[in-house]
């Protein structure tokens, strides 16, 4: 199969998604040529330095009968807006009973590893998994991005799209082909009978690195990418420690209250999951700091490979 | 005056149906006997702003309303009974219970909700404006909000954006003068809401909110100039509120009782009435006929709603999420 | 000892220690009669309805020499501050290398039961948990508020402290005399045997209002209150686990990625407590949804005695 | 002109200061060596402006800075050695290798800090002022913006809040006509920025942001006036950047060719050099002198970053919090 990076991915998806429905508008201050020059200025629209108007903008067009697809840059920026992604976005189909619908996708970059500190640099999904409304994905592949954008864009709530720096210029095989990828539905990266590692966004790839390393010393390790945080697909989470036993979440972003603390307390409050442990569960995980800018402690600050790796170990009790 | 007289008194019926609903939905809550769980936001005073220029729109109009809502609603043709329903916390109102007061809408007639964020409505009803406009014709947005709501950022991007995209929207700045107990002359800088609209190339009005053929008047040339899908138009209606912030004492009234007073002897609705006897379009008795036929427009929406079943717990667990 | 209410309480640690040093400044666009009256409008600053603006001159202010405490009211209006708050406030100590201190004080209400829906109910201490640099509290007693606030306000650090609205008629006992409660230090507020019960802000209540019953039926229930989640005092929760090997967590937050997933993966992730569990430990949460306005639906949304008991009773395996 | 000939040199080589230095930082970034890890956004085009301004400004007056903020630092008196360390993310850095370009902030000598956020210097700017303004006195603070910053809410509810409080602030926009690569003219409704300013009741002044003398004059007078503590001020500058948004290729450049020639050709530096040497301030031979002093200070600044260690990992868990 063809192999293209995780930002042709996103590309085509968002191509075929405009061609499927000319309802789809974008807007962003930063907005792609590509798109521009194919669909238009009036649906490829160039916005001021106001992502809390263009925010709720998306929704009152959404609200009105057309998607909006926001692209937001980093993820930093998107505080600017929040009012808008927690207030209104995530409460309104509820708030007014379910009566109309608000098809936004908002993109956003996550992530440290760009060296540009603390505000250009964070992994804030957990703190939109405490606000209900909102569907949250974190792709990790090509493949994972183009199909669950396409969901995206075709889901009649809101979809946040968390969307690592460091992937951009991954490739993968993506097939020719149209084909979309269900929300609340994780993928197993790696088949494994020893230990369940689930990691999240770029730390599937060090995940799976440190599964191959293993491998070499006898150790099986199973990686699991959700792909999705809400809907959370915690039965497979759940079906791959029936058959290991270990338990390691690996994510980026900061220990504290992040997503792996949700996937580790589902793991350990489950009565069935809970017999069957055979060793303390472990998080691997971003320290609680903001991101510094120089690359020996930016480095320091997120999980690397020997952390993963030291938890895996620990799980197997060597 | 060009507005025919069936016009005119649609529009006092209008008007006197927010004043006894609003009246009535604050007796509710101030009863105390749990009839309306939560605050109300009461209108009064304020009712020829809404009915003025809603009577301008048509049902595929969109309107955006704030906290203070109840007014629009009405105005736009929202039903009366779904909504003392839904501000009863009952499953028949207009969002199952859901929202409560400060969030009903009813897409259908173009309602697309009341907001408890002051301003956060304005970036929404951008957005429905650009929806206008990609759809064509001539159909406007209009949103409702306060003085209050000029002071937030949500106020300032909004303006930038329907200005420079040139969507179809009347931005409503119903000024009654106050946020809460602050003064805008003190929370304003320069003390003119116009002079700022100016400022992001809007066309404004300031129209005395408190004269509904006025509002009405002058919200049609604006209405009509917007349908033109040429750009946005600022129109500032210089009012008074005449509760409480909410009915509730939690917050209390700091305002100056004359001046409370003084307003309240401005009424928009004696206002009309007079005018209209005046002007010979209806009797003292049509007047009187239309307050009882209002009470029992208000009555029977108190009764529907006092019948209608309160939601189920569980009720809780729907529409999270669109299906 | 005399008894005062929540808000009382909370009254009178402002004024000491605006009394107690003059550079305290505070800023609201609801201010206090009281203190108004008694430190004078330079001190006591009516704002617009501006609460960026507002908050991030709190920043300003407090990297200038002076202390500010700031009213946003309501949990939900901070939103529109939350660049100030998670992109500045939280992180220019660290960004800037700690070359200056910024002491300010974010007070907000938290909580359902006002019926006032989903835009003026929400607890979202958990959010800002995945942000370092900002120091939580959550006091659910007169006392507790007095002691901590008062403590906030000489911290040099941003501190948010987080009131529930269902606690301001609260009474309890407060000394006459001049106190103070360190951060990073849980209250255990009822000792038990047999289970642990941690809880947070009003849920504290509830939770003691079950232990006492279960007393009746012979069930000893500790209930631990951290009463501060930034920095959380781990020790005495484990400590107390260490004693009864049985785990409930009761927030009143929203379930996924609250402070309770949290407080339940320091828990399990632990070796020793690990070993020393006799039950699965339990989460009890606020469901997954905005809080709704009408109460049949806003009481369900949030955890009660009875769903606190049942857990209880689950890990006592009644 | 009333600039005593020390006080013009001193600000030409300020000028040229800033100029070798984002020179340089770029070419360290674009070289690839991993000597400049993170990005740089270059202030070259712009040394006129902070220069004229904070050469207005005592040690003890605040500024707060932009992510375009190396000039501003320079000119407010900042040790391009330890500037030059913190790009290179090393620990004699003023932040310790935390903060990077974006976040250089010296509290010693009034600059609370450079930001990536835009506009988000405005509110802590105005808390700044408030602090002015309380403690009494004459100090002052001046708050660096482009173009772009004026789009956002922070704006306009910083530039409200300290007009209505009268604060001792100046508001310096320095309208380089592009958000990245947005002309203002699209971005902001009406095309015009002071005009905005003044719909918040504060006084404005619109200067060649290329000419720095007529930046120091204008300036001048700004600044006295709001050390009298009257209330806020507005500068708006005209200028041009002649770099890339960033210096990297993530984000191409858009403008249009013969713009960036054009203004490349009214170098702020180079008129004011030319304009010394007509006025007889100095001599060629001094120009080259000042250069090659000034290329020595950043060869320097650029060793000390070298030869300065990098932080150690464990390093990062320090200054989460003060003590
Ligand atoms: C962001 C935000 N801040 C504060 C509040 C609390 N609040 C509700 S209404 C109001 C006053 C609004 O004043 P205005 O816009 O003039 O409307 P009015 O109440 O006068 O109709 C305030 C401060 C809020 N709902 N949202
Ligand atoms: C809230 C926010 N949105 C977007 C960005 C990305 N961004 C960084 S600088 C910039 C352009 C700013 O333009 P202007 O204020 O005119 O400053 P200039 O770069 O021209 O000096 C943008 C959009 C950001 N840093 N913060
Ligand atoms: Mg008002
Ligand atoms: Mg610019």
């Amino acid at each position: 199969m063809r192999k293209i990076t995780y930002t042709q991915a996103t590309m085509e998806a968002l191509q075929e998604e405009f061609r499927r429905n000319d309802r789809v508008i974008s807007m962003s201050n930063d907005i792609s040529v590509e798109l521009r020059e194919e669909f238009g200025e009036e649906r490829i629209r160039l916005t001021p330095i106001s992502e809390s108007a263009f925010v709720g903008a998306a929704t009152g067009l959404a609200g009105s009968g057309f998607v909006s697809v926001v692209d937001l840059r980093m993820a930093t920026f998107a505080f600017v807006a929040m009012d808008q992604m927690v207030n209104q976005m995530a409460k309104i189909t509820y708030m007014f009973g379910g009566q109309a619908k608000f098809p936004v996708l908002l993109r956003m970059s996550i992530g440290a590893g760009i060296h540009m500190a603390a505000q250009h640099s964070i992994s804030p999904y957990s703190m939109y998994m405490n606000v209900p409304g909102l569907k949250l994905i974190v792709p990790s592949t090509p493949y994972d991005i183009k199909g669950l954008l396409k969901t995206a864009v075709r889901d009649p709530n809101p979809v946040i799209c968390f969307e690592h720096s460091a992937l951009a210029m991954v490739t993968g095989e993506v097939p020719e082909e149209e084909y979309t990828l269900p929300f609340g539905k994780a993928d197993i990266k790696r088949e494994g009978q020893d230990v369940t590692v689930v990691a999240l966004s770029q730390m599937v790839h060090e995940a799976l690195a440190v599964a191959e390393a293993m491998e070499k010393q006898g150790v099986s390790v199973e990686v699991v990418d959700p792909r999705t945080l809400v809907p959370l697909d915690s039965q497979t989470i759940k079906k791959s420690l029936a058959k290991t036993g270990r338990f390691v979440v690996v994510d980026e972003a900061c220990r504290t209250c992040g997503a792996a603390a949700e996937i580790l307390a589902q793991v350990a409050e489950d009565d069935e999951v809970f017999r069957k442990l055979k060793a303390t569960p472990q998080r691997v995980c971003g320290i609680d700091i903001p991101i510094p800018y120089s690359p020996p402690m930016e480095n320091y600050a997120i999980p690397d490979r020997a952390k993963i790796a030291a938890a895996v170990n620990k799980v197997l009790g060597r | 005056m060009a507005i025919d007289n069936q016009e005119l008194i649609r529009m006092y019926r209008t008007m006197l149906t927010i004043r006894r609903f609003d009246e009535r939905a604050s007796k509710e809550f101030r009863g105390g006997s749990g009839t309306v769980p939560g605050l109300v936001h009461s209108y009064i005073g304020q009712e020829a702003i809404a009915t003025g220029v809603c009577f301008n729109l048509r049902l595929d109009d969109r309107i955006v309303s704030n906290h203070r809502g109840h007014g629009h609603l009405i105005s736009k043709g929202a039903d009366v009974r779904r909504m003392m329903a839904e501000i009863f916390g009952k499953k028949t109102g207009y969002c199952k219970g859901k929202g409560g007061s400060m969030h009903i809408a009813d897409f259908g007639i173009g309602i697309l909700g009341a907001n408890g964020i002051v301003a956060a409505g304005l970036p929404i009803a951008t957005g429905a404006a650009l929806a206008a406009h990609l759809e064509g014709g001539d159909k406007i947005v209009a949103v409702f909000f306060g003085d209050g709501a000029t002071q937030e950022g949500e106020f300032h991007e909004s303006m930038n954006l329907a200005s420079i995209w040139k969507l179809p929207i009347v931005f409503v700045c119903e000024n009654n003068q106050y946020g809460v107990n602050t003064h805008y002359k003190y929370a304003v800088a320069g003390g003119s809401i116009p002079r700022r609209a100016k400022a992001y190339n809007m066309p404004v009005r300031s129209v005395d909110g408190n004269d509904v053929v006025a509002v009405y008047e002058g919200a049609k040339e604006v209405v009509a100039r917007t349908r033109e899908h040429i750009g946005p138009y600022f129109l500032e209606f210089k009012t008074y509120r005449w509760s409480m912030h909410f009915e509730s004492d939690a917050i209390p009234d700091m305002r100056p009782k004359e001046e409370i007073e003084a307003w309240k002897k401005k009424c928009p609705i004696v206002r009309f009435g007079k005018k209209l006897l005046k002007m010979g379009v209806v009797t003292e008795k049509d007047l009187a006929d239309i307050n009882d036929e209002v009470m029992a427009k208000i009555q029977d929406a108190v009764d529907y709603a006092l019948e209608s079943p309160l939601p189920a717990p569980e009720d809780a667990l729907e529409d999270v999420f669109s299906v």
